[in-house]
């Protein structure tokens, strides 16, 4: 029983697909000021969004519903903060319940307590010609499922429309002193609103992923705390693009070290090595956050006219 | 088009149970510069932001260039050729000068354009900054410099500027104020909101007096003197006081604190001061000036004993009393009531429980004493306005007897009478024996004041004579 | 009744409660118990209430509340419910509690117990038979007793075919995470396991879909009857008949005839079996099945016990 | 003025209105029996003795611990949100030695055992105050890290070092008597812990208004640069003590939940009380009194939802929405009502 170096980083991109989705969704939220705890419920309706929608029209309607059902979690969420100036943190913890339960209650009304079994169609990995033979990374990056590479894109994406638009630096400036961007002539309140509504759809599209592109069908409960990880990776990736695709993939890598050295047998405690992420997550913050700038007004309410 | 470029028509707003502005109006002629005056509160910030659209009025009617408006945002105000400085900074910290006076545009970003236009308008306005430089590397003088420059980089055609000059130095008022009348002359409009009433008869065209949300006086600058405005100011029939100190006391007082070559290195490592030597005698007021940079504010933190320095040796009195400059963040709790921010001194070293009612007894006879005006000890310091939080700060800095009290612009951004007050308490305690260190970026505040004066350039300490030419010429390294 | 209406006239009729640790919903462990639930409620009348429970602290409080509201009979579905069903037990002595697992019983509580290594051996003799590597593996959801004891029977029947066979364990850390369930499985598979026996409830979904994504690999489901999930992949699954086994302890509280004791349901009560998926018979040798049968039938006559069968529960 | 403060309250009545609303839709369209779930809800909260005494307030208490402990943090700047792992801590050291002191008499076993549970929660969040002086590792994160790994130390220790004899079960054995919180009164089971945490909000409340060090900690979280430049205060001091009482009440939470209602270590001991004190301790505005009202409000709806599911044959998942949803309401009417105060 070996090892192989490519596969093992090629499972480790696999699982911090979603995961790095969903982030990506929490930095736009973050760079905006606003915490997104509806994120994981966001995740869990994009599943199920998912599921109802692959059964009904295949893979692209899975995805599309996915987007839809994650975006309306935080529509929600968008509503009762920016509107009614509802703390984030509560609301956000219940926009998650109030998902996880709407899930499971639709999910049981719609495919009975027996479940939906395997039935929805899967994406399958594909190999980017020339590039999936690279050694190493090759099958590591470039050969995965199309999600993975959409992923890149919104990563580039991301990278290159933070810094080099002014919706970006709007953005940016609305996380830092909302006041200043009133100023200027942009309402905070617009601008969270479209950066929950984004964070509400790449969570979405994360849990499509974990449906479409992995699992194949809908469990209660299945984001699993994936949410959470993801505003974890945010901070871990210190709020920019490229420190969050690095955050995504050490937590990829660390679930992936889990599993392989759960698989090799040892006879070890496995809770040792299910803690091995988040251990590993502390090593490593302890080596590089030193002062990590946190948008500065994450977290305040607006005090401003809308 | 009208000759008129900004009208506000008969304001109101009011905010909860303060009412800011009750039917103030202002009219504003094309092509001229017009300042606007009035005591901290009396509403002429909130009628500026009204006009640029930031906030909507209750009442009242606003028009540009002649023709009615309802602004829903700075942005419509904007699009329609109106630009505005405020008076409490409105930069991101955490971005670039260039960032921050894109702000607000559409489409593409590019930055290094924004830099290159920053230059040019830089260049022609003698506004010095630097585009790349993140804001909160900057001091107060060059934020202020930046929120001028974004803007006028939206082409405006109709200037307000809410107190620019607070934070600038002389020299740098000069530049704006020439480059104002020159963009007045070419045909645009400014409206300048101010404290200084020298300054406001000087540079404008014609003036407009606010009185507790009210105008009271709107008249020629050229037609009237300083008296009418003083009198329409506060209401009071009176000269304004031009000197609030006797001459200096003759007698040296005994050493109260000494730097012996003391060094400071930042965060970074630059060395922002270098082998200074000061020392303070009871009874005297040593006025410091420096430009930003100039490693004036690690002095006298040093001074005040907030900062450690990394080389030298440090002799202080037991009680220092400490005015810095950014009060919000350094003196005052806006959160925490009166008594709580009283509470503040000496809060480190106190064991066991706090005697409120002892401490809010205390509070409110300094309240008294030092002319601060709020309804008790138990409101927030953050309703307070900015010349009664001064004297708050002050007061309590001052309460018990400090031999040493280091003040940074003490007077910034405050009405006449909390000047006059300010000023006064800062002598008075001279007097009383404390020694007395005083910064202003403006340095005919310190002129009338100082028996010493201290001018910092480089990191370097130097003692100059009390006079202005004298001082300029430190200010920037000259023999 | 309609399930709507349960709870009612609880006292007047005979009264079923359950308490699940997770969601009925997960095809397996909780799902099955429900089905039971339903059972009795179709086949006895029984007015009926479920209540999905999360820390011990919930036990013992709905206990107590099914206790004062008169219910016959409650279940607690799994091992780590008799703690609580012990202490509650003595203050309503009218209700029965009963957990699906452990070993506590007095005047009003009992247990039952579920012989998983008895079907457990027979997969792990399927298992051994079908795998071409000879590495097996085993996923649970979280070490519980029922789960140990089962894996630890399916290695003795691997090894009783194939003494070399190498098998090796995982646990998920819960029992939803799908997306972990098919990780784990596909880092087994990339070690050379092909043939897993799942034990993760909601979390084993994703251990299914693992072996339909990898060539020649195969999957045994546990608690209910699996095969339909993935009827390519699966060999079979070992059953617990929970309906049966809910209904025995139903019909036994309704006659009025309980009797505190720790009930052994094994293949020979019918409660525990070994069902082969018939969709992929053919890719079982006939040997194995030979040999399957003829040890299941051992086993109903009591004339061979799986060696992990011996210890507590 | 007036009509902004109307436009506010009707906001607020109609999102109220709005959910309560989508509550019914969302039980008719499952076919339930509204009225009776929604008398369920309240009566497994509030409807009887019972239901105060054994449900409620037993919910109640390990919240109103964990309320504080996240209270007491956030009032100072600290952002831990390892309650959570804080409490496991607690429970986890108060039931080793509580087996270790069962022997004793009570006066002496419980408070050992109390004592052991609360330095086990200032313990294991000293481990991020360390890292965040240290290393400037943001407690946001490092906390969160820290209750996963706490989760699965217990999930390791109750099947390892403290595993009951029989060496079947992942969990301990029961606590002697002598280690057992004592029950407020017989027949109900709500404990001694709701004293303790009662006296404790009270307590909390007295150090923060009424001592020098409750005053620093506050100066601290409310404006920490003025705190230093205007007060001398030690932010870094400071904020290492605060890390430390806050886990010190969260451990004491797990404590209490240990010795008062579980008598035994499992590895299920807490649904997440460390998370939902979030939202305690923000819905109390921070305030420790006010804290005791909102853990009672918590402790209520959790009580109520399953009431629900008992009596009502409502499903969990629909139980959740409900709660879910009640919490959105909750929040709604507290806009209005801050709102219209500061207006
Ligand atoms: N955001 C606000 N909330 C409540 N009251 C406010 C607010 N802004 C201003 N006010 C009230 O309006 C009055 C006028 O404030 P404003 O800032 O316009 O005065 P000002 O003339 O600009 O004073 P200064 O000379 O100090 O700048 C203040 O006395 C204050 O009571
Ligand atoms: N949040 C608030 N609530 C109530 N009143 C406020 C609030 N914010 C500001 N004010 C009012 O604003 C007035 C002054 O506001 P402002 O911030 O303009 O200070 P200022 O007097 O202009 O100080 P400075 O002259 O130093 O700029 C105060 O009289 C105060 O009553
Ligand atoms: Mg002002
Ligand atoms: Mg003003």
């Amino acid at each position: 029983m070996s090892i192989d170096a490519a596969e093992f980083m090629q499972a480790s991109v696999r699982t911090a697909t979603p995961l790095a989705l969903a982030a990506y969704g929490e930095l736009v939220v973050e760079r905006a000021g606003v915490i997104n705890l509806g994120l994981e419920g966001a995740m869990i309706a994009g599943a199920f969004g998912a599921l109802v929608g692959a059964s009904a029209g295949g893979i692209g309607a899975g995805f599309a519903m996915a987007v839809v059902a994650g975006c309306a979690a935080t529509l929600l969420m968008a509503w009762v903060v920016l509107w009614l100036r509802a703390d984030a943190v509560i609301a956000g913890t219940a926009v998650t319940l109030l998902a996880l339960g709407l899930t499971g209650t639709l999910y049981r009304a719609l495919y009975g307590a027996q479940g939906a079994a395997l039935s929805v169609p899967t994406l399958a990995p594909v190999a980017v010609p020339g590039l999936h033979q690279l050694p190493w990374i090759g099958p590591a990056f470039f050969e995965q499922p199309l999600a993975t590479y959409a992923l890149y894109a919104m990563a580039c994406g991301l990278w290159w429309w933070l810094p080099r638009t002014h919706a970006g630096l709007a953005l940016r400036a609305t996380g830092e002193r909302p006041d200043a961007a009133l100023a200027a002539g942009i309402s905070p309140v617009t601008v969270r609103a479209w950066a929950l509504l984004f964070g509400g759809a790449m969570g979405g599209l994360a849990g499509g992923v974990l449906v479409l592109a992995q699992v194949g069908t809908f469990a209660e409960g299945m984001s699993a705390g994936r949410g959470f990880i993801a505003i974890a990776i945010v901070v871990l990736g210190r709020w920019s693009p490229v420190g969050v695709a690095l955050a995504a993939l050490l937590f990829g890598s660390a679930s992936q070290l889990q599993y392989v050295f759960q698989s090799l047998g040892w006879p070890v405690p496995y809770q040792l090595f299910l803690a091995l992420p988040y251990v590993l997550t502390l090593l490593v913050l302890a080596g590089t956050q030193r002062r990590a700038a946190a948008p500065a007004s994450l977290g305040a309410p607006l005090d401003t006219a809308p | 088009m009208s000759d008129h470029a900004l009208v506000l028509r008969a304001v109101s707003k009011q905010f909860g149970a303060v009412r800011a502005l009750a039917g103030a109006s202002l009219t504003v002629r094309r092509g001229t510069l017009h300042a606007v005056l009035g005591e901290n509160g009396a509403g002429k910030t909130t009628l500026m932001r009204i006009a640029f659209g930031m906030m909507a009025p209750d009442e009242g009617e606003v028009e540009i260039d002649g023709r009615p408006v309802t602004l829903s945002s700075s942005a419509a105000a904007i699009a329609l050729g109106l630009g505005m400085v405020h008076q409490h900074f409105t930069l991101v910290p955490a971005m670039s000068a260039a960032e921050n006076i894109a702000l607000g545009g559409r489409g593409r970003l590019d930055l290094g354009a924004v830099a290159e236009q920053v230059r040019v308008l830089s260049a022609r306005t003698g506004l010095a900054v630097d585009p790349d430089t993140r804001v909160d590397a900057l001091g107060v003088g060059a934020q202020q410099r930046i929120e001028i420059l974004k803007a006028l980089h939206g082409n405006a055609r109709t200037l307000i500027l809410d107190e620019p000059t607070a934070v600038l130095t002389p020299t740098e008022s000069e530049e704006l104020f020439g480059w104002l009348r020159r963009f007045v002359a070419e045909g645009g409009t400014a409206v300048l909101v101010t404290h200084k009433l020298q300054e406001a008869l000087s540079v404008a065209d014609d003036v407009t007096v606010l009185r507790r949300g009210e105008r009271v006086l709107t008249a020629r600058a050229a037609e009237i003197d300083i008296v009418t405005l003083v009198r329409a100011l506060t209401g009071e029939d009176r000269a304004p006081e031009t000197r609030v100190r006797t001459p200096r006391s003759q007698t040296v007082g005994a050493v109260v604190a000494q730097l012996t070559d003391v060094s400071v290195r930042d965060a970074r490592g630059v060395l922002r001061v270098h082998q200074a030597n000061v020392t303070c005698h009871a009874g005297e007021i040593i006025g410091v000036a420096g430009v930003e940079g100039s490693g004036v504010h690690e002095l006298l933190r040093v001074l005040a004993g907030r900062l450690t320095p990394t080389a030298g040796t440090v002799s202080l009195p037991d009680t220092v009393g400490f005015v810095p400059e950014d009060r919000l963040r350094d003196a005052v709790i806006e959160d925490f009531s009166l008594s709580e921010n009283f509470a503040l001194r000496g809060a480190a070293a106190r064991r066991g429980r706090m005697p409120w009612p002892e401490l809010r007894a205390h509070t409110a006879r300094a309240m008294a004493a030092h002319d601060v005006r709020a309804p008790s000890p138990d409101v927030r310091a953050g309703t307070l306005s900015g010349g009664n939080q001064q004297k708050f700060v002050v007061g309590r800095e001052m309460e018990n007897r400090p031999a040493l009290v280091i003040a940074e612009n003490p007077v910034r951004g405050l009405d006449l009478r909390a000047t006059e007050h300010v000023l006064r308490e800062l002598a008075a305690s001279a007097a009383s024996g404390s020694a007395v260190v005083i910064f202003s970026t403006d340095v005919d505040e310190l002129l009338p004041l100082a028996d010493r004066m201290l001018v910092t350039f480089a990191g370097q300490v130097r003692e100059v004579p009390v006079v202005r030419d004298a001082i300029a010429r430190a200010l920037v390294g000259a023999a | 009744a309609s399930p709507k209406d349960a709870g009612k006239s609880a006292a007047a009729a005979f009264s079923v409660a359950l308490l699940t640790p997770g969601s009925i919903s997960d095809q397996s462990w909780n799902g099955g118990a429900y089905d039971g639930l339903l059972r009795i409620r179709d086949s006895l009348g029984a007015d009926i209430s479920h209540i999905q429970t999360k820390t011990p602290a919930e036990f013992e409080e709905n206990f107590r509340q099914y206790g004062a509201k008169g219910y016959s009979l409650v279940f607690g579905h799994g091992f780590e419910f008799q703690d609580a069903a012990a202490r509650v037990g003595p203050s309503f002595p009218n209700t029965v509690y009963v957990t699906t697992g452990g070993t506590r019983t007095s005047a009003n509580v009992s247990a039952m117990s579920f012989a998983f290594e008895q079907p457990s051996f027979l997969a792990g003799v399927v298992a051994a038979s079908v795998s071409q590597s000879g590495i097996i593996g085993c996923i649970g959801g979280t070490e519980l007793p029922p789960v140990k004891a089962g894996f630890a029977s399916f290695a003795q029947g691997v090894h009783f075919v194939n003494p070399n066979a190498k098998v090796v364990t995982a646990y998920i850390g819960n029992w939803d995470d799908a997306g972990a369930g098919k990780e784990q499985a596909l880092a087994q598979v990339a070690r050379g396991v092909d043939v897993i026996y799942q034990n993760a409830d909601a979390a084993g979904l994703g251990i299914f879909q693992a072996a339909k994504d990898s060539k020649r690999v195969y999957v045994i489901g546990s608690n209910s009857n699996q095969n339909g999930v993935a009827p390519n992949v699966t060999l079979g699954s070992v059953v617990i008949d929970l309906p049966a086994a809910f209904m025995s302890m139903a019909r036994e509280v309704k006659s009025g005839q309980f009797t505190p004791r720790v009930h052994v349901l094994d293949t020979r009560s019918g409660v525990m079996k070994w069902i082969v998926n018939p969709a992929l018979r053919s890719a079982i040798p006939t040997r194995a099945l030979q040999v399957v049968d003829s040890l299941e039938q051992h086993m109903r006559a009591g004339t061979f016990t799986p060696p992990a069968a011996t210890g507590t529960r | 003025m007036r009509a902004r403060l109307h436009s506010r309250w009707l906001v607020m009545g109609a999102t109220i209105a709005g959910i309560f609303a989508a509550v019914i839709v969302i039980l008719l369209i499952g076919g339930y029996d509204t009225s009776r779930a929604l008398a369920a809800l309240w009566d497994g909260a509030f409807g009887s003795s019972y239901a105060v005494l054994s449900a409620t307030l037993v919910r109640a208490t390990p919240l109103l611990f964990v309320g504080l402990a996240v209270g007491l943090a956030f009032r100072a700047g600290v952002l831990n949100i390892g309650a959570e792992g804080q409490l496991l801590a607690g429970a986890t050291a108060a039931v080793a030695v509580g087996l270790a002191v069962g022997a004793l008499p009570r006066v002496l076993a419980l408070p050992l055992a109390l004592g052991a549970g609360a330095a086990a929660g200032a313990a294991w969040s000293g481990i991020a105050g360390w890292l965040k002086l240290r290393f400037g590792v943001l407690e946001v994160i490092s906390t969160l890290m820290l209750n996963f790994i706490a989760t699965y130390l217990v999930s390791w220790l109750v099947r390892g070092p403290l595993q009951e004899p029989t060496r079947v079960y992942p969990q301990t054995i029961e606590l002697s008597p002598a280690v057992q919180m004592p029950l407020l009164l017989t027949g109900h089971r709500v404990h001694l812990g709701l004293v303790l945490a009662i006296g404790l909000a009270g307590f909390t409340w007295w150090v923060l208004t009424q001592t020098a060090i409750g005053f620093r900690v506050r100066a601290v979280g409310a404006g920490a640069a003025a705190a230093r430049s205007a007060g001398g205060i030690d932010p870094a001091r400071t904020t290492a003590l605060v890390f430390l009482a806050s886990g010190a009440l969260a451990g004491l939470g797990g404590a209490s939940e240990a010795t008062g209602v579980t008598f035994a270590l499992y590895e299920g001991i807490s649904p997440g009380y460390g998370y939902s004190a979030i939202a305690v301790a923000l819905l109390a505005r921070l305030h420790p009194l006010m804290i005791i009202v909102s853990a009672l409000l918590f402790g209520a709806l959790e009580a109520g939802a399953a009431a629900m599911q008992r009596d009502a044959n409502v499903p969990s998942v629909l139980a959740a929405v409900v709660e879910a949803m009640i919490v959105l309401g909750v929040l709604a009417f507290n806009h209005a009502r801050t709102r219209g105060r500061q207006a």
